[in-house]
């Protein structure tokens, strides 16, 4: 693999924007989502939660739920193999499965039965007897980490670079990440800005519930079907979790309705096949109800910011400081690292010190969502830049092409910025027809905002066959959460010059297909996209021998190009099509795969533009016109690049408005519905402008760089800064929902 | 046990009985029982949408219909909606417009639209946003879920197609 | 020399220098050379012969997949990040 | 869901025979939004689900300028908003019906299941109350009516008592300067439970010559500021005679405000629910007014 391509200007297929491999089934109901599997024999399971958030579980009695007619069998924490001799994150991902001894969060999975009907099975889960010990709740991130407060893991020690404190806490990390003197940096300084933010826990929200079915044969072997993000993912985590080699499970990846993060981990897929195993090997089909979907499977962090900046009387920013604390939920591994990562990488600051700390409360185990940690980290960082500028008089976007940073500059953590397109973004944002148009009326304000995401390389593979019409099978390894497919496929098509009308694909599953990474981190195109490429290569170097074979010339006497081979002896031209109806008779299919493993995935930039109208009587806040500027490296298919803009937009101004996770002192989820878990609904949103910037990223063979997370991480900030121009009151909290608003705006009468 | 009632009934033009529950949902029968796993298992609560069937010519969540309400009525699903050519435009804008991303939505909006279509061939933005503020879309920022719409009914209305129920 | 960016909560071992010039060949002697000028740097970065997984190593700004086993150039530039997550 | 039975009738004795045998194990289905919800949340576990879709007069409306609007109590809303005597005479009933859900909820929730399912926060019940409603309700005994102020008495229960079920719902017609609307607070535009409703009706006297038109008689009533919907008459009594001036809105606005008993819950604080009462109260009497000079 090549990483110095220069990227390619010419497209033929890229840039197009040709009808998606699945969509037809999709618009027509016969697309298979996980729970549309059906097999015969099949059983129906539902898990038992946990009621309290903090609690010893004494005992479990499954033995009635057991006797009820119609059920197969239950399971429990009983039934994992023992993890006494496992690494602590192994154990943690055991009990988050199935709680052992401890639940940890209102929805811990108790137990699990597996019915001939769903009814039964929910019948059943009333007859199982668990005793409970009570125990304190720790919800708030900054009370867990006091040093008093009651401890979730005993065993738990706050890892420091390298060290491990020698008492148990809820602290699990402790971060830093600086550069210059911070002291020197402030006392520089003309003019700084210092607030503390507050950010509530909230939900991917995809519509699809979490489900799984699995089968578990006589011989050992597993095979699940789920809604997934990764296979290879779901069969690691449950061969870490059943403690089965990952060769005994076959994971078929089924269409999947929306994951943004939060369908990487495994929730079901474990339960279901032990589930399997346990009643008489028949196929066991689970899918959760939505209320267990948001209180027991992963949301992102709440989090509690404290951010310091400080600039020079020219607006050149010069010291900036943070403290950032992510409640993990109840194991660690929240997102704090990338929130540091973010929270001060669009400028050029020579006086940084990030501090991060993972800390674990009762709630549920975190889960990534688009750009993890990014979101919060960048509401608190753009809302302070915000009023610099206002401070300093001067204009937002002018702010930012002063301090924006260019490709070479160093981030806080040392590491050189590849080539990136921020400032191209900036002055893109500049010639928005929203930004001339002019706002008038009463209460009402334009924000600006700019994000940074990181996005991922990680580890890809695809393989391909030629069909004796010329037409190219291909098989990918990246779950298709939108529009990956297409993009995949269109880059194949570019690299064979064929047209995109010839490329079949299917996205393969754990059996059928080489390791690849779940689809996060904005990867698949970028990633599986080179896979492609790569194999691609391989697959006209194979034909190319092929048809020197049949002109008996020479391989390098062949040339390739718009999918005909020339004979550069004789001139003799022959389609790809034409060679394909030869495979047999020079030596059977040609056949391609490839993985790789790039690096050089290239950074996301994007200016967002807000509009709103607040209600001062009522804190309604209605979002008027929106438009997000981003550097997307090179779009492949253009109109689902704008589609992913949007949608992380709509998902950042639901996290800005109105989502939230409400617990009550109990640490029970009070709002785990649609109804009152509040995602944006059509009559909440504009059109949401979009203006592709195309900065290629010299790391890919077609300049792509990450797409999918970046356009979640402005949107708060861009919100909080429009409510400030609308209104005038700075918000330091998310969601910022009517009663928030309303709450800031007597606080200002009263001052 | 309760007994289980035949329900006699008319599923996308096709007369057929079923043996149900009267505790089960037209959503579990018909994605269970029948076979039609197009209308979506999402909420199942009313709030999403994505089982959206049409009933009687009324838009309804099959999630919130016991499946023993629907003697002797009809059910219009997903899986009936198609144009004599094939898709139905509201279909073909939505490929063309890419108003789905993951798809699991994609159902209840293309059914509630079309009984929006059949009451209003020419809504404005802000008719079809009302009318599809019951379906919940988490991947597309519903832009060009309300632009596919807008585009179908123009279609229609310039092309009036006998379209099937 | 590779130029290597001490970790923040590192520096306290380096006298709070936050880069330091090392001779190596690779990743794995840089990490040994660093151990030798100050002592305790080893045992932060890496447990059990492996750099710890909390810390992801980046080569001329590029995360490395070889890690302990990443060669350098005379003049490469080392960087010990915290691992992050993407969704 | 546990196991139940179901039986669809077709009269009202029949209903009311199938309710008495079953006691308190039956339950009435119409359309069931709210029902099936709480069926499959395990909240109620009846033994039959009486289907009462079928009755002829469940499902009709009625109107005449004489005698007024009878709305069957299995009407869905989406029918209601498209009644023609709905739109043209009773405006804060509208208002309130076309804010019940979505397009899917509209098609099948009822006026009746929303009185009976008896939520402090139902939104067509303070319109109810404005608008001067009445209860038909059927049972062993025979029939009797009740003034919908009077039917919820706690979340989630109503006077009804076994064996007896809402038939219609009786409102009065409306006299000459009438205008009503009900206006409730959500967080989002669609798809909420309301934080804070209110509906507000009002009579005009006969304009006069000059200032302001005068108020013969006023009415408010609130959602989710009680554990019923809350009828204000003190509100009435304080506007009544006075002229219509954004002064005597206002106060009218403070008055509600001052009878309202919130609680905090997860969809809204004691302070937001009592200061959106005041808003709500004061923008509905505007809108009646409006309604009322039209």
């Amino acid at each position: 693999m090549s990483d110095k391509q220069t990227p390619i200007k010419d497209f033929q297929v890229i840039g197009t924007s040709p009808l998606r491999p699945d969509a037809v089934d999709k618009v027509t109901g016969r697309a298979l989502f996980g729970d549309d599997v059906r097999l015969p024999g099949m059983l129906y399971g539902v898990v038992l939660r946990s009621p309290h958030s903090h609690a010893r579980i004494l005992s479990i009695d499954t033995r009635k739920a057991e006797a009820l007619p119609g059920v197969f069998g239950a399971v429990t924490a009983a039934d994992l193999p023992s993890f006494t001799d496992a690494g602590a994150y192994q154990r943690y991902q055991a009990e988050n499965a199935l709680a052992n001894q401890k639940a940890l969060y209102y929805g811990h999975p108790v137990a699990a039965v597996a019915a001939i009907n769903p009814h039964i099975a929910q019948e059943a889960l009333g007859l199982i007897d668990v005793t409970y010990e009570i125990l304190p709740v720790i919800l708030d991130v900054r009370q867990a980490m006091a040093e008093d407060a009651p401890i979730l893991l005993d065993d738990l020690r706050t890892h420091e670079a390298g060290s491990r404190s020698d008492h148990s806490s809820n602290v699990a990390s402790h971060e830093q990440t600086s550069c210059g003197d911070l002291e020197l940096g402030f006392s520089q300084a003309a003019f700084i800005v210092e607030r503390e933010f507050h950010t509530s826990t909230v939900h991917q929200g995809y519509i699809e519930p979490q489900n799984a079915t699995a089968q578990a044969h006589e011989d050992g072997q597993i095979t699940i079907w789920c809604s997934t993000q990764g296979a290879f993912g779901v069969r690691d985590q449950v061969a870490e979790i059943l403690r089965v080699p990952v060769s005994h499970i076959r994971v078929i990846p089924m269409e999947i309705g929306g994951g943004f993060g939060g369908k990487n981990n495994v929730y079901l897929e474990p339960l279901a096949a032990l589930l399997s195993r346990k009643c008489a090997h028949r196929p066991v089909k689970m899918i959760m109800g939505y209320d267990e979907v948001l209180a027991a499977t992963g949301p992102t962090s709440a989090s509690y910011i404290k951010v310091k900046i400080g600039a020079a009387a020219d607006g050149r920013l010069i010291a900036a400081q943070a403290v950032l604390c992510y409640a993990a939920g109840a194991y660690p591994g929240s997102p704090v690292t990338s929130g540091m990562d973010c929270i001060f990488a669009p400028y050029k600051i020579p006086h940084v010190q990030i501090d991060g700390y993972d800390v674990v409360v009762n709630k549920p185990r975190t889960a990534s969502y688009r750009a993890p940690g990014g979101t919060n980290a960048n509401f608190a960082g753009e809302v302070v830049i915000d009023e610099l500028c206002e401070k300093l008089g001067m204009d937002p976007l002018e702010f930012r092409l002063l301090n924006g940073v260019q490709t070479g500059d160093r981030k806080a953590d040392g590491m050189p910025l590849p080539v990136i397109g921020f400032h191209e973004v900036i002055q893109a944002a500049q010639q928005t027809p929203q930004l001339s148009a002019p706002l008038e009326g009463p209460y009402r304000g334009r924000g600006v905002a700019c994000g940074y995401w990181g996005n991922y390389g990680g580890t890809s593979s695809a393989s391909a066959s030629v069909n004796a019409d010329g037409a190219i099978s291909l098989v990918e390894g990246s779950v298709d959460l939108g529009s990956g497919r297409v993009a995949i496929a269109m880059q194949l098509a570019e690299a064979m010059e064929l047209p995109y009308q010839d490329i079949q694909t299917v996205v393969g599953d754990t059996a059928t297909v080489g390791y690849t990474e779940g689809t996060y981190g904005s990867r698949a195109t970028f990633a599986t996209g080179w896979a492609v490429y790569e194999l691609a290569q391989s697959l006209k170097g194979q034909l190319c021998e092929r048809a020197a074979l049949l002109w008996d010339v020479e391989p390098d006497q062949v040339g390739y190009g718009k999918g005909a081979f020339t004979n550069r002896v004789s001139a003799e031209s022959m389609s790809l099509r034409a060679l394909a109806s030869h495979m047999d008779e020079t030596g059977g299919p040609v056949v391609a795969s490839a993985s790789v493993h790039p690096s050089k995935e290239g950074p996301a930039f994007g200016v967002h533009i807000a509009d709103v109208e607040v209600d001062p009587e009522t804190g309604k806040v209605s979002v008027l016109r929106y438009t997000a500027v981003q550097d997307v490296g090179k779009a492949i298919h253009p109109i689902y690049v704008e589609g992913q803009i949007q949608g992380g937009v709509a998902q950042g101004i639901g996290w800005g408005m109105n989502e939230e996770y409400v617990y009550d002192e109990q640490g029970r989820l009070l709002n785990a519905s649609l109804l009152d878990y509040r995602l944006p609904t059509s009559l909440d949103l504009p059109m949401i402008e979009t203006v592709l910037v195309e900065v290629p990223n010299p790391g890919h063979p077609y300049g792509v760089r990450g797409v999918g997370e970046m356009p979640i991480v402005p949107p708060p900030a861009a919100l909080a800064n429009a409510i400030y121009r609308a209104v005038g009151v700075r918000m330091q909290i998310l969601p910022m929902s009517p009663p928030r608003i309303l709450e800031a705006l007597w606080e200002k009468e009263r001052n | 046990m309760t007994h289980s009632i035949i329900v006699h009934t008319t599923l996308n033009s096709q007369e057929i009985e079923f043996l149900c529950e009267p505790r089960q949902s037209l959503l579990e029968v018909l994605r269970e029982g029948l076979g039609l796993t197009g209308a979506k298992q999402a909420c199942n609560n009313g709030n999403c949408g994505a089982c959206s069937v049409i009933l009687d010519g009324v838009l309804v969540n099959a999630c919130l219909v016991l499946a023993v309400e629907v003697e002797g009525k009809s059910i219009t699903t997903i899986e009936g909606i198609g144009g004599p050519g094939g898709l139905h435009p509201l279909q073909e804008e939505f490929l063309k417009q890419a108003a789905l991303q993951c798809g699991i939505c994609t159902p209840g909006f293309i059914v509630a639209a079309k009984v929006l279509l059949d009451q209003n061939s020419r809504p404005s933005e802000i008719e079809v946003r009302r009318w599809l503020a019951g379906n919940l879309c988490r991947c597309t920022g519903y832009d060009k879920i309300v632009r596919a719409v807008l585009a179908a009914a123009e279609r229609m209305a310039e092309t009036p197609l006998e379209v099937q129920a | 020399m590779a130029v290597v960016y001490v970790p923040s909560l590192l520096r306290s071992l380096t006298g709070g220098l936050a880069q330091v010039e090392v001779a190596a060949g690779s990743v794995r002697e840089l990490v040994d050379a660093l151990e030798e000028r100050y002592p305790g740097m080893g045992v932060r970065l890496c447990e059990d012969g492996r750099l710890r997984p909390t810390f992801s190593v980046a080569v001329d700004g590029v995360v490395s997949l070889k890690r302990l086993n990443q060669k350098l150039e005379p003049d490469s530039e080392v960087h010990f990040l915290p691992v992050i997550s993407g969704g | 869901m546990n196991d139940f039975d179901y039986v669809a009738v077709i009269s009202i004795p029949e209903a009311v025979q199938r309710l008495s045998g079953a006691g308190s194990g039956g339950r009435v289905l119409a359309g069931g939004t709210d029902l099936i919800v709480q069926l499959r949340a395990g909240k109620i576990r009846p033994s039959l689900l009486v289907d009462i879709k079928g009755i002829p007069e469940l499902t009709t409306v009625e109107y005449s300028p004489e005698k007024g609007l009878v709305i069957g109590a299995a009407v869905p809303c989406l029918g209601l908003c498209r009644e023609s005597a709905l739109i043209e005479h009773y405006p804060g009933l509208l208002d309130a019906v076309s804010l019940i859900g979505g397009v899917q909820i509209q098609g099948r929730a009822t006026l009746g299941g929303n009185l009976c399912n008896a939520s402090p926060a139902a939104d067509s019940i303070p319109a109810l109350i404005v608008h001067r409603a009445a209860c038909l309700i059927a049972g062993p005994d025979g029939r009797r009516q009740v003034p919908v102020e009077q039917f919820c008495i706690a979340p989630g229960q109503t006077i009804l008592q076994p064996g007896e079920f809402l038939v219609s719902l009786h409102l009065p017609p409306p006299p000459a300067g009438f205008g009503a609307a009900y206006l409730r607070f959500i967080p989002r535009n669609e798809m909420d439970i309301a934080v804070t409703g209110a509906a507000a009706a009002l009579r005009l006297d006969p304009p006069t010559a000059s200032g302001p038109p005068r108020i013969a008689w006023a009415h408010a009533a609130l959602s989710a500021v009680a554990p019923t919907p809350l009828d204000v008459p003190e509100v009435g009594e304080y506007l009544a005679g006075k002229p219509a001036t954004n002064e005597h809105l206002a106060e009218a606005a403070r008055i509600a405000q001052a009878a309202v008993r919130p609680i905090a819950d997860m969809r809204g604080s004691l302070e937001q629910r009592r200061h959106l009462a005041g808003v709500l109260v004061r923008r509905a009497f505007e809108k009646a007014l409006q309604r009322a000079r039209a």
